[in-house]
């Protein structure tokens, strides 16, 4: 996939992977979840209590929006919430619904959602259960330009807090990234 | 737009129609119980057992008659496309599902005293046991298919296919030596009953069947809210 | 109808057991009559409002 | 602990919500009921020695239907990798989910066998053994259906491996409930020997069955 890479986030800062497809961004940021084994190497997290992963301290948003849809858009969120272990009262949840515009929509079946919409939704959760951590693999597909300045609106605020964000991109999501990774002259092999 | 004129004509026609509906059932029901449990005689056999006969056989000919008005409502929205004909067919399914599952439970508690068991493997029996399965079969169908145009044909088909086992029921007695009563009320030569004993039957009749409509046309009417309600929410959705 | 004949009980049984199914069934297919009614007057108060919204109190 | 049940609660509003899991199990579970005098033939005292293997046989089938949906729709949608961010680890999860399974579909036909078994002819004098018998039994099924559906989450044409892969593990459930449903010699004593074997059955694969099936998730999840 790719080797030779090494790179450090500080808090408050965003990594962006570039780079074309099939290069290893969305691999890299799966292993970061915990989802994938590396061969050598290691990835450390200082400053965390130790017995939690990495994974555990972080969000990944992949391709799938984990959305059930029989259940209702308010539905997803609590559950998804209490999965976390974070009780959430529906106020919170219209509060980060609100956030990226769809509060109108809580008590709807998530069935009846647009593509944009229940992407909206699955990037609504990134906000409701504080991690330090964001791994988003291309979260603006399929988001309209206001969609994707309340997504600019919420990586912002993640980072202020003192978050830490990687991404992988292909279009502009608004954001100036102080460090950036290109996998492709990483001589990442598209396998 | 055609598919919402009658709709909507049909609710006000319904409308008007229903207190008539539940008043007729609640008077019907008041007197047959009367009849049923007061008037009627005991049998010089089965005593008191005999009474069930007059929740049974009601019971048994809704569980027939529901089918039936499924299985006509599903030939009428697969040939004519009449948008409440499958409105119709889906309303109908779990009040004849109710019907039918009563007139087994009411024939097992009457065959118990007078068979000696509460099942046996009898032709009309069983064959009211696969409708009940027909039933339950049709109402899964339309639970599991999410865009109701589609979820309608194939329940329509799924309705006529177990048509079959109508005639099978209602003939089961003759056919096969079944323990069961034969058919004693319908018949070419006229009832073989006293009317002591058909009289309330009748009524009872006539009750389960005034219920049967006055909660046919509730649920068709609730069936059509409940569609424009989708309609409403996708396209509030797509706002 | 003598309370004391044999097998009376089978008989109170399946009339009691059909009484109760019967008016369960009349309360459910009217629960969900009131509550489709329900949703729908909402849908319809949301759609109004949508289509003419309220004047804001100080049009600033 | 809420975590725990807020996983079990979801499953088991989704099994309601979408075409009813139980309303499945229970009517695969009659139309079995059905076949079986069909094929057999309807005399009732020979129904009747048959009624207790026939339910349990029945009862495993019907718990079997609903197996591969366990955890294929979380697969699909992308909620089982998140599963594996959660706090609780993917044993508590398999845990979580078999129960789920369980109070959906298992335990309401153990409920109801005594009822349906009278279309078999059930002796009433079993009706209690077989109840307490299916209640623990349907327990173990659920929880090794789960470990069924965890290794074959994923894989093309899983709902037919699943079969292969559980009912092996299904026969000592089977042969320890249909025995202690016939316990009864005479009064039937309901913690005969082989009720307590089933017990210890549902008890050791409800700690075991996790255990596999979470490393049967992580398997595929790598």
């Amino acid at each position: 996939m790719f080797s030779g890479l090494s790179f450090t986030v500080a808090q408050g800062e965003g990594l962006l992977l570039e780079g074309p497809n099939g290069t290893g961004k969305t691999s890299l940021l799966r292993i970061l979840a915990g989802f994938g084994a590396i061969e050598q190497g290691a990835l450390e997290l200082k400053g965390a209590d130790e017995e939690l992963t990495i994974g555990q301290r972080a969000h990944y948003l992949g391709h799938q929006n984990a959305l059930k849809l029989a259940l209702s858009v308010e539905e997803n969120l609590t559950f998804w919430a209490n999965f976390m272990g974070q009780s959430v009262s529906s106020s919170t949840i219209a509060d980060h619904l609100g956030a990226f515009n769809l509060e109108s929509l809580s008590s709807y079946s998530a069935g009846l959602l647009s593509a944009g919409q229940k992407r909206r939704l699955a990037l609504s959760r990134l906000e409701l259960v504080s991690r330090p951590i964001w791994l988003l693999d291309e979260p603006s597909v399929g988001l309209d330009t206001a969609s994707c300045a309340l997504l600019a609106d919420a990586m912002s605020r993640h980072m202020a807090a003192g978050g830490l964000l990687i991404a992988s991109t292909h279009t502009d999501l608004g954001l100036t990234f102080k460090n950036k990774v290109n996998l492709g002259d990483l001589g990442g092999r598209a396998t | 737009m055609q598919a919402y004129a009658n709709p909507a004509r049909f609710n006000a026609l319904a409308l008007s129609v229903l207190p008539w509906c539940a008043g007729i059932t609640v008077l019907l029901f008041a007197v047959g119980l009367y009849y049923s449990l007061v008037v009627a005689p005991q049998d010089y056999q089965q005593g008191e057992t005999v009474r069930i006969m007059f929740i049974h056989v009601p019971a048994a000919w809704m569980a027939l008659a529901c089918y039936s008005v499924m299985a006509l409502a599903s030939a009428v929205a697969i040939i004519w496309r009449h948008p409440l004909a499958d409105v119709a067919a889906k309303t109908a399914a779990p009040i004849g599902a109710c019907f039918t599952f009563l007139a087994l439970f009411t024939g097992s508690l009457w065959g118990k005293p007078m068979w000696g068991t509460w099942w046996v493997w009898d032709a009309r029996l069983t064959s009211v046991f696969v409708l009940f399965l027909l039933y339950l079969g049709y109402i899964a169908i339309w639970q599991a298919i999410e865009e109701p145009a589609r979820a309608a044909r194939l329940a329509a088909i799924v309705a006529l296919v177990g048509f079959i086992n109508v005639p099978i029921i209602k003939y089961s007695v003759e056919w096969w030596n079944s323990l069961h009563q034969p058919a004693s009320v319908l018949r070419a030569d006229g009832p073989a009953i006293h009317s002591s004993i058909l009289t309330p039957l009748l009524i009872m009749a006539g009750a389960y069947t005034m219920l049967f409509l006055t909660l046919h046309l509730i649920a068709m009417r609730t069936e059509i809210m409940k569609r424009r309600i989708h309609n409403m929410e996708q396209a509030e959705v797509q706002g | 109808m003598s309370f004391t004949a044999p097998h009376v009980g089978f008989v109170l049984v399946s009339y009691g057991f059909s009484t109760l199914v019967l008016c369960g069934l009349t309360a459910i297919v009217l629960w969900q009559a009131r509550s489709a009614a329900n949703r729908l007057k909402d849908l319809e108060a949301r759609a109004v409002r949508r289509r003419k919204p309220a004047k804001p109190v100080n049009p600033a | 602990m809420t975590v725990f049940w807020s996983l079990v609660r979801r499953d088991l509003v989704l099994t309601l919500r979408q075409g009813g899991g139980a309303g499945m199990a229970l009517g695969f579970f009659l139309t079995v009921l059905v076949l079986l005098p069909l094929g057999i033939g309807p005399d009732l005292n020979f129904l009747q020695r048959l009624a207790p293997g026939a339910l349990w046989i029945t009862l495993l089938l019907s718990v079997l239907l609903s197996t591969d949906r366990i955890f294929a729709p979380d697969y699909e949608d992308g909620s089982l990798e998140l599963m594996t961010m959660g706090p609780m680890p993917l044993e508590l999860v398999a845990l979580a989910k078999s129960v789920a399974h369980w109070l959906g579909t298992g335990l309401p036909l153990a409920i109801l066998a005594p009822g349906l078994g009278v279309l078999l002819n059930l002796d009433t004098l079993l009706f209690g053994p077989i109840m307490l018998a299916m209640v623990l039994g349907s327990l173990a099924l659920s929880l090794l259906a789960c470990l069924g559906a965890a290794v074959t989450v994923g894989l093309r044409r899983g709902g037919m491996i699943i079969s292969l892969l559980i009912l092996p593990l299904y026969v000592p459930v089977l042969i320890f409930g249909v025995a202690a449903t016939n316990s009864v010699t005479g009064v039937p004593e309901l913690f005969g020997p082989s009720m307590l074997i089933l017990t210890a059955i549902s008890l050791a694969s409800l700690v075991l069955a996790p255990i596999a099936a979470a490393a049967a998730v992580r398997a595929h999840m790598t």
